[in-house]
């Protein structure tokens, strides 16, 4: 019997196989399965070194850019504006003046993406999907 | 009257129970104390186990199959007559009584679409970063998967066809989706045994790891110190999950649709402009499927099925299929080692199994044990994501070969 | 082309529209406005409503059959053979035309999935500290369906069959999905009027219960102060959701699913370590699910079947069944009261037909009304809650003797 | 006709019964239906008085150190960092002075549990789930 | 031993690939390339490029069909037997080994559930009030129709038949939910080259519309200022959807599923008392059906149906159905002109081809150009959703002719 | 052979048409389908006319009320005083003060309507669903 057919019948009919014949399926499968995992992931290490390197090469800024462009367009002012006057109200109320002497001028806001994307609500929505 | 009540008696659960499925409430009872007690994995052990109590339940017929039935429309016209010689019948399919609401939710499991979803989600969580930092942990990633196939003979040598040992051997490969993906294709009557146990050495693996890791390193091994990864530009992590659907893809078909559903979550994440989706498939989505798949996955459990000598040896099976899959990743590491520039700290071997990311969290705990100073946890990720590749790689041959 | 035209004028819906699908094209634009205007359910009403406007415009076919047909393989081996003996045959079911996307959804409800899952979710949703407080509670949150039960004799005695009459009673549980869930199972073609009437009702329980209240009650009764209710552990509230299960699945095996599904959902919320799962059952899916639900079942509401006598008997029948559930827990009370040494306000027995949590704050607000000082929706939770436990198991009597 | 066939027949054929018969079905039905509902109801006052008392006997503190420390985990310090720089900057423009020089060091953030949940990210998911 | 690798290689995807699959994985390629790298509608170019790269890699069987088959019970009562001469037989639907993954998720296209589905979402966003505020947009949303039309002839000429030439026609529509609905109602098999036309060109509507809209109109054209609009009560922007629904339904029944499910979405967002739902259908909703959307219709492209003389056609036809509908929109516009008070700013007619709200932009863009004190975003909102409207009524047509 | 059938020979049969008859059959469903458009359209026009006319002789401030009562019930007061928590210590922090000593009494929220839903919580869904 060749070992494809010891294969074979080893998911058909194992049943009618000696202890012997199992291990040797047995051990044929694992070898030649460890062996196929080994190669695949050894061919995909050279393919990502190969990436690496070609990418390296031509490494531009256009991705970043876009990104970037992407990032900016979900900030929502309103958002920022919001903050403004509920911070601009209660320093008002604690130091005792009426909120339009307090300008506030610029929030930094740092970590703002996933927040941000969170409100960019339907506008955007509708820009996006469709 | 008393007739009645005596016919209602008769037909609650309590009089219809065996020993068997009180021994599966009790068991079901004992991972939802886990789960909820003791923090182990309660995202998935809690539908788990509750699945397993609603279908140990008599009489509760929560997995029952519909009562189905054929129409077939009289043949009247010629064109009708010519079509039923060739088999082609006009026929509608009717369902009389509804099936239990678990066999409805099972079909996610049963026709293979819950687990790449999950697949989908976990992709657009993970990120490749350290992978692609340092390629060399796909070796590591490949290694531990070793613990699969060793598992597999073991299966084999006991008596079990080759789809249930493969089945079986998958649990090494640490990683639910893909044990049930892969039982489902090809054993689906041990899903509920495997599952279990995949996911209880995964909420295990503080406690299986540690002493495996320790016994095959030495002090100063342990204490290697790794150079910090270089940081990854946004273009290779775009790349990154496209050419490795294409070329594991192509080198094993059979893996095409876990790869493919992992890798196309990460795109949703890397390529910046899909947060939407990305968002959808780790929040919603993977939450939904969560529930379904746990839930049915516990309630194929049924006492008749999992109270037999097999299941205890699937999960004697199933730890050693864990633990030769840690240590061959630590073995392996230490081989390198004699031929790189660079040392490898053997622990990062360890991290293969997946069970993302407490594995790697393991190992870089193990390290600082060792040396405080020593940070290893990004080092580890690598490993840890390769080892997530490398069983769904892993399954694939396994679905190639005895699919 | 003058043909053509008159052709195409024929095939409109004005010249296919029959007064019937009129009359319900009306009711559905006064249940919009009931819905938005007046803000009764509206998370039900809109969608109950317009898919009842969908499915009575003539010739849209939202809720058309697909055309379907079988396809034989040709027997060629002789294992084909022995299984066509054994009535084996290898085939494929094919869509030749799709049918209208209503009757997809539909299916959701057809096959008993969608009222369970509204089930997840509103037991993830639900506080059963002042049951667990208060377990007497539960006697009200029995003694609020005789509602149900004096019904079905009722609809038994008009001339409905066993499994009808059980489907107009279970309107008295106050509970849509307990009914959507009871009438798919054993009447599917009264799935219209029934959900129409169990929304509707429970929309108007600020209108109908109180009266009945005042009419059983003294002044002095309806001022009796509670004392506080104790605080409940956590342990507790993690416990009793498992503990209904089991017991309630044993002692009436036919309503595991819908009691499960409850308290599956109440132990995401109470493990306090599931929380990503409790958010997305009480979010997503089930505004998911009460999307496509309330569409078919407001397209379940065509003309044809809707507008026949037993609409209005159904009608009539859910109001008696309504307001004689709201009298027994308000009578329940005021026997119990003969034997408790802390007496129950007899108001919160009408909190026990559930609708949660309105019937509970109607209940507290009468109550309120005779002594402004007197703080009782907690205490009308009790019963409230007790009253869904009430209804799924009223539904498993039902389903086990006419299932 | 004994009353478990009278049931049957209640649901399989009931235009053959006479009202005589069908009052007393329904009867039937309603008395046994009710009595199960109050049986099944009143077993699990019991079942919730036993589980009180057992639970209170052993009540200690274990399920409650769980659950705190999980609460805890889930908050998130990059969280509060940003509310910091927020309100930092916004008293600084308001006060005329610059960031750096004010300090706020401890922000008591009460029912943070739901915000803090949404919040937790991408490296909480992983931990959980797979 | 050499056999077996021989044996393995020759099932690697490599070994089975054709040219014409790869041709494909290169078109995906850069598909994933414009839709990441150039912005281009990335949420739906991502999972359809992604789903064109998985349906052709060889062998991988992410669209194959499940095995399937019927068991038919014995007959052995007497009601079986006289069932079984009726056609009816107790038969249970059996899948023996499971499909591929996206041969499921392409069920929700191929039994029409997810376009509309997608619709409710797309309701759900989009604010008629422009169109309620100046109705005579709904003129220049049916001339932006005509493209469709005129497409239908040319492909009529070219060979098509009638229902291809439809589902050919409709990308003009520049509508994707619309043109994949009555494409899977039609013509399934021209899903692949339609979708991504369709989708490709409302990519590129900012490339494409401008220099027609500048050839059929003169600088002092495109300079006319527009009064504004006047300002929507709320109980219009409610009254609005249920109006649309009943009067297209009745007047085209074949369009009641996708103006419904429109409808249905604006009246849950407008309505004001169900914000959960909508919610959910412009979130979770339309972005887990856009992924299963996406993906499936991408892996509806196999390159042996993809590569082939037709979808060249299909893709200059679709340009042409695309320009023409642009056009047209800009002829009515001036030809209106000459009989109104308040003339319209022609450019208005080119957002009628809808494209939401890219097309209203670009228009708007156009206009400043020519005038930069003109704001004329608001004004091309409402022959923006008309044109949604309109395409959706175009499709009903065609489906009524040719379904 | 009449119009009708031509164009049902359009889409079961367009191999045995010639030329002429496609060029016939499809110029026809081009204007039909055009024409019908046009109508169905021109119709909704007229109709969404009558209604504005109607709407607006009818206009009362029903529907406005309803829907403003609708939004005040969502807004969650706890939301403000977690907010209002935040802000006082921060500045009491900043100002070397106990947050006891001061009061933010007042804080304005513009643009409140999405977050708040999102905040509105348990309560508010039990009270709508089910
Ligand atoms: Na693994
Ligand atoms: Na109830
Ligand atoms: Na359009």
């Amino acid at each position: 019997m060749d070992l494809s057919t010891l294969l074979e019948r080893m998911s058909t009919d194992i049943a009618s196989l000696s202890w012997m014949e199992r291990l040797t399926g047995g051990l044929v499968a694992t070898v030649l399965a460890m062996v196929i995992v080994a190669v695949v992931l050894i061919l995909l290490l050279f393919t990502v070194n190969l990436m690496t390197k070609m990418l390296a090469e031509k490494e531009t800024v256009k991705v970043n850019e876009v990104v970037t462009q992407q990032v900016e367009e979900v900030v929502e002012e309103a958002d920022d504006k919001e903050l403004i006057a509920v911070i601009s109200s209660a320093i008002a109320e604690s130091l005792g003046t009426s909120t339009s002497n307090i300008i506030v001028r610029n929030i930094i806001r740092t970590n703002s993406v996933d927040p941000a994307w969170a409100k960019a609500g339907r506008i955007e929505q509708m820009k996006n999907i469709h | 009257m008393g007739q009645i009540i005596v016919e209602f008696l008769q037909n609650t659960g309590f009089a219809a129970m065996t020993w068997q499925q009180l021994v599966m409430i009790i068991v079901s009872c004992i991972l939802l104390y886990l789960a909820i007690g003791r923090g182990f994995e309660p995202l998935l052990l809690v539908p788990i186990a509750f699945g397993m109590l609603l279908t140990n339940l008599p009489l509760a017929g929560v997995m029952d199959y519909p009562d189905t039935s054929l129409q077939f429309q009289a043949i009247q016209t010629q064109e009708a007559a010519i079509n039923a010689q060739n088999g082609l019948f006009n026929a509608r399919y009717i369902t009389n009584i509804p099936g239990g609401l678990i066999h409805y939710l099972y079909q996610g499991n049963k026709l293979g679409i819950f687990p790449p979803l999950i697949f989908l989600g976990v992709g657009a969580m993970t990120d490749f970063g350290p992978l692609i930092a340092n390629p060399k942990s796909l070796l590591l990633g490949a290694a531990a998967q070793f613990g699969i196939f060793f598992t597999f003979l073991g299966a084999i040598l006991l008596g079990f066809d080759a789809q249930a040992a493969s089945a079986i051997g998958i649990i090494g490969g640490a990683d639910g989706p893909t044990a049930i993906f892969l039982t489902t294709q090809l054993k689906p009557e041990l899903l509920g045994p495997i599952a279990v146990a995949a996911y209880s050495y995964m909420a295990l693996v503080p406690i299986i790891q540690p002493p495996i890791m320790k016994a095959l390193t030495t002090e100063k091994e342990r204490q290697i110190v790794m150079k910090q990864l270089r940081v990854v530009s946004k273009k290779e992590k775009i790349v990154f999950p496209i050419l490795v659907t294409i070329l594991v893809s192509l080198l094993l078909p059979s893996a095409a649709t876990l790869i493919g559903m992992l890798m196309l979550g990460n795109l949703f994440k890397e390529s910046g402009v899909t947060d939407r989706l990305s968002k959808t498939a780790t929040n919603e989505l993977i939450n939904i499927v969560t529930i379904f798949l746990g839930v049915s996955v516990g309630a194929t459990a049924k006492a008749e099925y999992f109270l037999v000598s097999e299941t205890l040896k699937i999960i004697v099976l199933g730890i050693v299929a864990f633990g030769v899959g840690t240590g061959s990743g630590v073995v392996l590491a230490k081989v390198l080692n004699k031929f790189l520039k660079d040392p490898i700290n053997p622990l990062m071997g360890a991290a293969g199994v997946s069970a993302v990311p407490m594995a790697a969290r393991v190992a870089s705990k193990v390290g600082q044990e060792a040396n405080p100073s020593n940070f290893l946890l990004m080092h580890a990720m690598g490993p840890n994501v390769a080892g997530v590749i490398g069983s769904a790689v892993a399954a694939g041959v396994l679905l190639a070969l005895f699919g």
